[in-house]
């Protein structure tokens, strides 16, 4: 196996095709050796889970016939199919965010069966790391030896900040890594790609805007008490601050929590006239609940990953009114009708969520730098070609999507919703609000 | 009525009973004496269905009894006062003396009963509400046969009833058993004490190293002088 | 404020206590902490939600379905698992519920998925004052009906003749069996009855903290824990627990600090079990086995 | 006597021989198999220590999963914040970890089973929270970035390089508890477990010495935790939560309480099938599961009593199991 990470990693052409060759049976060898070397329960679930059963195409690779003049090829790409790999939390504490990879996988599934990029199938592997740093790192392992040519849309900050090295250093691309945080994006590194708004640029765009159009004079931030919520609550600060309007409650939450009535008096003991919510779904939820049964009705912006039609159901009548941002266009529009037949088509039980556009729109972006790359599927290449986006509109983002060799960002404009409790939509109020965070004082 | 046939079993791989058969008629009192160890409680383990039985039959009025559960076999009527007495010390001395009558859907008979009981053992009337566990050795003693009373047992299996009890309270609870007889109750007690037992007993078995190595009437084995070196030992001089 | 911050924490604490009670349940007569309780209460309440929303079932019929079913569950889980493992160690039933965690929490998620789910309340949702202080009736009634279950299943414990079976049982179980009473009927009561208090504190408190397969699990933490705080085998002792836990979190989360909440309320609890080791309302005495 | 002997020395060779060429034998299956061995080795650390706690001395902790992630933050602060070699911190990581466990174990003193498992489960709670709170130092979810420890100027980058320094110390801390077991404290801690009065009346001191193994059990347990933030080299208060310490518990009961081999087979099958299971998705925790009410069911005393047992003669105490936290019903209810 080792022979063949060093291989992957100067791709030319006869070594690539000595990989090819010889690959199969080295992985052969190497499962007969393990078999002798390993015994019981733990051997057999290695071979099930090794050969990838929960792989979502079922293409294999054949042996390179006809040898390719002009393509060239990292690991896990050919002239037949493209391997990519992702890992996420599909059960444990947060499987709600599994909704992401499901998105990818749905994606990708409606790319195989419209042609495929250039006529290569795609292979994701997904698996599973429940949100824990430790097994993310196996996962990441397991996706090399695999043989992945990029990894797409991995979850959660603390997952990739202990997986990355890993994956980076085995030269293999890390794209649309699903986090708002900065952490992974700044600084650049070379083989990284953000593609989520940052929970920074989020917290820029919302806290200005509240102030410029709502005349916002005090505010309150509710968060959850990790990288999300803090990021996000230091950018209302520090651009709060060029306004000189105050922030006058700072109310954290722990994910592991179960009452937020508490946390609501707490607010309301503040009583700002704007609460911004930093923080997922139902703990939300429960605390504008929280605060709508105290009598508190402030004027409320609710992060992204919490704007989500969701709301209505959770929140209810708490929810109307709020505003929150976007980079995605609406559920219920046109632009998304192919995304929403697909997911339903692979996953028939699973309501197409915001969650999963943005697991669909992760696939596209990094489909999009794939079909660019043409025939010359090398890393080298494909880190080029992901440089050159600039304002593309081809993904179902209602932002272009951007990178360049000192900006790896992907979005950095969003747009205001609200919440409008009759038609139980969320309505767009702004245009796209641009926010250059390259080279901007926030870095 | 109670029969044991060639009855084998033991615990884990060690066998603790080998081919012991024993019989008890209608209302007698039969006694089974032996050193510590040589199987007497393993004997009425296996007779109420607490231990697996490996080999043997047990029949109970000709009925079939073998492999039955303890709940079957408490309901044939044969009822298992265990050794160290084994009452519900967290439950009151009425609690102790109604589970005692737990199978019995009869609300009245099971008041009758536990007047009778009351009436054998009038300390116990005086302490109804007290916790079991605050009970002296000897009224826990009279508990527990008081709540075997209560399931109107036709074979009352008493385990080591004067085990650690003032000799004083021995003579008052063994001679309950007179009464019990009467009354039509056969009786199957297993003592140490093989001098105390043999008194009452209208028959007796020896048992050692998990044999019956000795059976004959009561009075017959009181004067046996092998029993008498043999069983009538330290514990019987320190009386 | 104060006043505010108290009751928040009553009608928090009494969802702990709800859920505390199934466990105490277990824990009486036979002596195991079922980790898997929390889950087996999420399942069942999945079941109320399949019927009502999926296949439009009148909400009384679809709780009457999910007790129903939360009776059979858990007496086929101690049926299938739990009898098996009777002469084994205590730390073993436990990895074995943990174990039972793990499959029904995975299973919830392939059947229903991970997305949250609002699920209908049994009464109104409206709030009400009561002195200067706001609550929910929906709140009210899940105080009352812990009390209630609270009082129900005390007078069960000393009243009735199973409650005295399953008393006895646990203090002594060889000599229960001489008295006749089985072991098997009486632990597989114990778990069908306790899953079915679980399926009660499910469907009552999803319509608060949303459906979905990782709803019950930090109730099931806190209701472990205020389970303990009340001396784990005393079913007053569990709800109140569960009060006293729901208040001091709400104390301090209002006046001390939001981030730390849970490092002050275990820093409280392991101060209160250091001055009564045998929790609130436990007793001193060590079982003789 | 001899062949008895011969027989464990024979056994031990065996063992040592594959506990050597075990990264050699996995190398070729990958990356993913080399981490999953060298994790397994660092959880037996965990796993032997816990072990020696719970199964020895019959305290249960739910609190374990702090004790790792504290001997993880001891030693990258000390490593990334003073700059001191990773040779002082790994020992020093043991210290405070040890001397934090000496702390949580005084309440022990007082308290057993699910009491005990409420007050350190607490820990488990408290850990993540305060490290999150003290961003500053611990640079809350972004998190630490410990490096790998070099001996001179040889780096220990390679798993298979980083499994015989993991090895060492597991190696180390058997002999550490072999002998300490085998002592009159050793004696003192399993005399506890069986009865603590019977303890107190021969003349133990129980307190003390509750709080002592406490102690030693978390420290073996810090330097786990700080060859996993070397090896891993990433550090944040998500690594180890409750979820952990009750995964701990399960490894020493499926492997066999009061065992070491026990602990060591627990730790090595539960680790392994929890990081190879990551592939089957949704059916994950499924799997996971399974395999622990199965292994709990077909093998209620563990693991480890499928091994021949090298002398059948002395009933040695891994087949009594603990007592103050395990129990033995007395007899089946059918027969």
């Amino acid at each position: 196996m080792q022979n063949i990470r060093v291989l992957a990693y100067n791709a030319t052409n006869e070594r690539v095709e000595f990989k090819e060759k010889w690959g199969g049976q080295l992985v052969k060898k190497t499962l007969k050796r393990s078999v002798t070397a390993l015994t019981g329960l733990a051997m057999a679930v290695w071979s099930v889970g090794g050969s990838a059963a929960f792989a979502t195409t079922t293409t294999k690779p054949h042996a390179a016939h006809h040898s390719m003049k002009r393509a060239s090829y990292s690991q896990g790409a050919s002239q037949t199919q493209i391997v990519l790999g992702t890992s996420g939390p599909l059960t444990g504490p947060i499987a709600a965010y599994g909704a992401i990879a499901e998105g990818e996988n749905a994606y990708f599934n409606y790319v195989n069966a419209t042609g495929g990029i250039h006529h290569r199938k795609i292979k994701l592997i997904m698996l599973d790391d429940q949100y824990q740093p430790d097994k993310a790192v196996a996962n990441a392992r397991a996706l090399v030896s695999d043989g992945i040519f990029a990894a797409v849309g991995t979850l959660g900050t603390a997952t990739n900040q202990a997986s990355d090295p890993f994956l980076l250093r085995a030269n293999i691309p890390v794209t649309s890594v699903a986090t708002g945080s900065s952490a992974l994006t700044v600084p650049v590194v070379p083989l990284r790609f953000g593609l989520e708004p940052t929970y920074t640029l989020e917290g820029h765009v919302m806290t200005r805007w509240a102030i410029m159009h709502n005349h916002i004079k005090t505010i309150g931030v509710f968060y959850q008490n990790d990288d999300f919520g803090k990021e996000g609550l230091n950018a209302i600060i520090q651009e709060a601050a060029r306004y000189h309007v105050k922030v006058v409650a700072k109310v954290a939450y722990n994910a592991t929590d179960t009452d937020f009535s508490t946390y609501a008096l707490n607010m309301k003991r503040a009583h700002p006239q704007a609460v911004f919510e930093i923080g997922v779904p139902e703990p939300t939820a429960m605390f504008e609940i929280g605060m709508m049964q105290l009598g508190f009705h402030p004027q409320q912006y609710v992060t992204y990953v919490s704007g989500d039609p969701i709301m209505f159901k959770l929140a209810g009548k708490a929810f109307n009114g709020a505003y929150t941002d976007g980079w995605l266009p609406l559920l219920n529009s046109q632009k998304t009708a192919t995304f929403r037949a697909w997911f339903k088509k692979t996953y028939p039980n699973t309501p197409p969520t915001l969650l999963a556009l943005s697991g669909w729109v992760d696939a596209q972006v990094v489909a999009h730098g794939l079909a660019m790359c043409g025939n010359t599927l090398t890393t080298t290449n494909f880190i080029k070609q992901m440089n050159s986006i600039k304002n593309w509109m081809g993904a179902d983002t209602s932002s272009p999507v951007t990178y360049t060799p000192a900006n790896h960002f992907g979005i950095d404009a969003m747009y205001m919703l609200q919440a409008n409790g009759k038609t139980q939509q969320l309505v767009p109020k702004s245009g796209l609000i641009f926010y250059h965070q390259v080279g901007s004082s926030l870095n | 009525m109670l029969e044991l046939d060639r009855v084998i079993s033991g615990y884990g791989s060690s066998r603790a009973l080998h081919e012991v058969s024993l019989t008890v008629p209608r209302g007698s009192l039969v006694t089974v004496l032996g050193a510590n160890g040589a199987g007497k409680s393993t004997l009425l383990r296996v007779a109420s269905g607490l231990l697996p039985i490996w080999g043997g039959d047990i029949k109970m009025d000709g009925r079939w009894m073998t492999r039955k559960s303890t709940r079957e076999i408490v309901r044939a009527g044969v009822v298992h006062c265990p050794e160290g007495r084994q009452i519900f010390s967290q439950l009151t001395v009425y609690e102790n003396l109604q589970m005692g009558g737990y199978l019995r859907d009869d609300r009245k008979a099971a008041k009758r009963s536990m007047d009778q009981v009351f009436s054998y053992f009038p300390r116990l009337k005086e302490r109804v509400k007290q916790r079991a566990g605050t009970l002296s050795g000897g009224e826990q003693q009279m508990l527990a046969i008081g709540r075997s009373l209560m399931a109107s047992p036709r074979l009352l299996m008493l385990d080591e009833p004067s085990l650690g009890i003032a000799p004083k309270l021995v003579q008052e609870i063994l001679g309950i058993l007179g009464f019990i007889q009467e009354e039509g109750t056969a009786v199957l007690l297993v003592e140490q004490n093989a001098r105390l037992a043999l008194q009452h007993a209208d028959y007796a078995y020896v048992l050692d190293l998990g044999r019956v190595v000795m059976e004959g009437a009561g009075s017959t084995l009181a004067k046996d002088s092998r029993i008498e070196e043999r069983y009538f030992g330290a514990r019987d001089t320190a009386m | 404020m104060l006043w505010q911050t108290i009751l928040s924490g009553l009608a928090v604490g009494s969802l702990y206590a709800l859920s505390a009670i199934g466990l105490v349940l277990i824990f009486k007569t036979s002596n195991i902490v079922n980790f898997a309780q929390g889950q087996m209460a999420m399942l069942s309440t999945f079941v109320a939600f399949q019927m009502l929303t999926r296949w439009g079932f009148p909400y009384w019929l679809a709780a009457l379905a999910s007790l129903v079913f939360a009776l059979v569950f858990g007496f086929f889980v101690y049926i299938v698992f739990l009898s098996r493992l009777k002469r084994a160690e205590v730390l073993s039933q436990i990895i074995l519920t943990l174990g039972l965690y793990l499959v029904f929490r995975g299973v919830a998620g392939v059947l229903w998925g991970n997305v949250p789910f609002t699920m209908p309340a049994a009464v109104s949702t409206n709030t009400v004052h009561i002195g200067s202080a706001v609550v929910t009736w929906y709140q009210l009634f899940i105080m009352i009906v812990t009390l209630l279950l609270m009082l129900v299943f005390y007078a069960m414990f000393r009243y009735t003749k199973t409650g005295l079976a399953m008393r006895a049982v646990s203090q002594n179980q060889q000599a229960a069996r001489l008295m006749g009473v089985s072991l098997t009927r009486i632990y597989g009561a114990t778990w069908a009855v306790s899953t079915a208090l679980g399926a009660i504190a499910g469907l009552l408190i999803a319509p608060i903290l949303f459906l979905s397969p990782s709803f019950m699990d930090s109730v099931a933490v806190k209701a472990f824990a205020a389970a303990v705080l009340g001396g784990f085998s005393s079913l007053p002792g569990a709800v109140l627990g569960g009060l006293v836990l729901g208040v001091m979190e709400s104390v301090f989360g209002f006046y001390i600090s939001t981030d730390l909440k849970s490092t002050f309320v275990f820093l409280l609890i392991i101060g209160i079990l250091y001055v009564r080791p045998q929790g609130l309302f436990g007793t001193r005495e060590v079982k003789k086995v | 006597m001899t062949s008895e002997r011969n027989l464990r020395m024979a056994r031990l060779l065996v063992v040592a021989l594959a506990a050597l060429a075990a990264p050699f034998v996995v190398m070729p299956l990958g990356s993913q198999m080399s981490y999953i061995l060298d994790m397994s080795v660092i959880f037996c650390i965990v796993a032997v220590a816990l072990n020696l706690l719970t199964g020895f001395s019959g305290q249960v902790s739910l609190g374990h999963a702090a004790f790792l992630m504290v001997g993880e933050y001891v030693s990258s602060l000390l490593t990334l914040n003073l700059n001191w070699s990773f040779w002082i911190a790994l020992p020093l990581s043991a210290v405070v970890t040890g001397i934090l466990g000496f702390l949580i174990g005084l309440p022990a003193v007082r308290l057993s089973g699910n009491f005990l498992a409420v007050a350190t489960m607490g820990f488990s709670f408290a850990v993540p929270e305060l490290a999150l709170k003290w961003s500053g130092l611990t640079n809350g979810s972004s998190g630490l970035m410990p490096l790998r420890p070099a001996l001179g100027s040889y780096v220990l980058g390679s798993d298979q390089a980083y499994y015989f320094l993991i090895l060492a110390c597991l190696v180390v801390q058997i002999i550490v508890i072999k002998n300490l077991l085998k002592s009159r404290t050793g004696r003192a801690f399993q005399a506890i477990r069986d009865s603590e009065i019977a303890a107190q009346s021969s003349g133990v001191r129980v307190g003390y010495n509750k709080a002592l193994v406490f102690s030693i059990s978390a420290g073996f347990t810090g330097i786990a935790g700080s060859l996993y933030a070397h090896y891993i080299n990433f550090v944040s208060p998500n690594d180890f939560t409750v979820q952990d310490s009750f995964l701990f518990l399960a490894m020493i009961v499926v492997g066999g309480l009061a065992s070491i081999p026990g602990s060591i087979l627990g730790a090595i099958v539960i680790n392994t099938i929890n990081q190879l299971s990551s592939s089957f998705g949704q059916y994950s925790i499924i799997l996971v599961g399974a395999v622990m009410v199965l292994a709990v069911l077909l093998f209620p005393k563990g693991l480890v009593s499928l091994r021949v047992p090298p002398h059948a003669r002395k009933p040695r105490h891994s087949s009594r199991g603990s007592a103050r936290v395990t129990r033995e019903v007395e007899s089946p209810d059918v027969p």
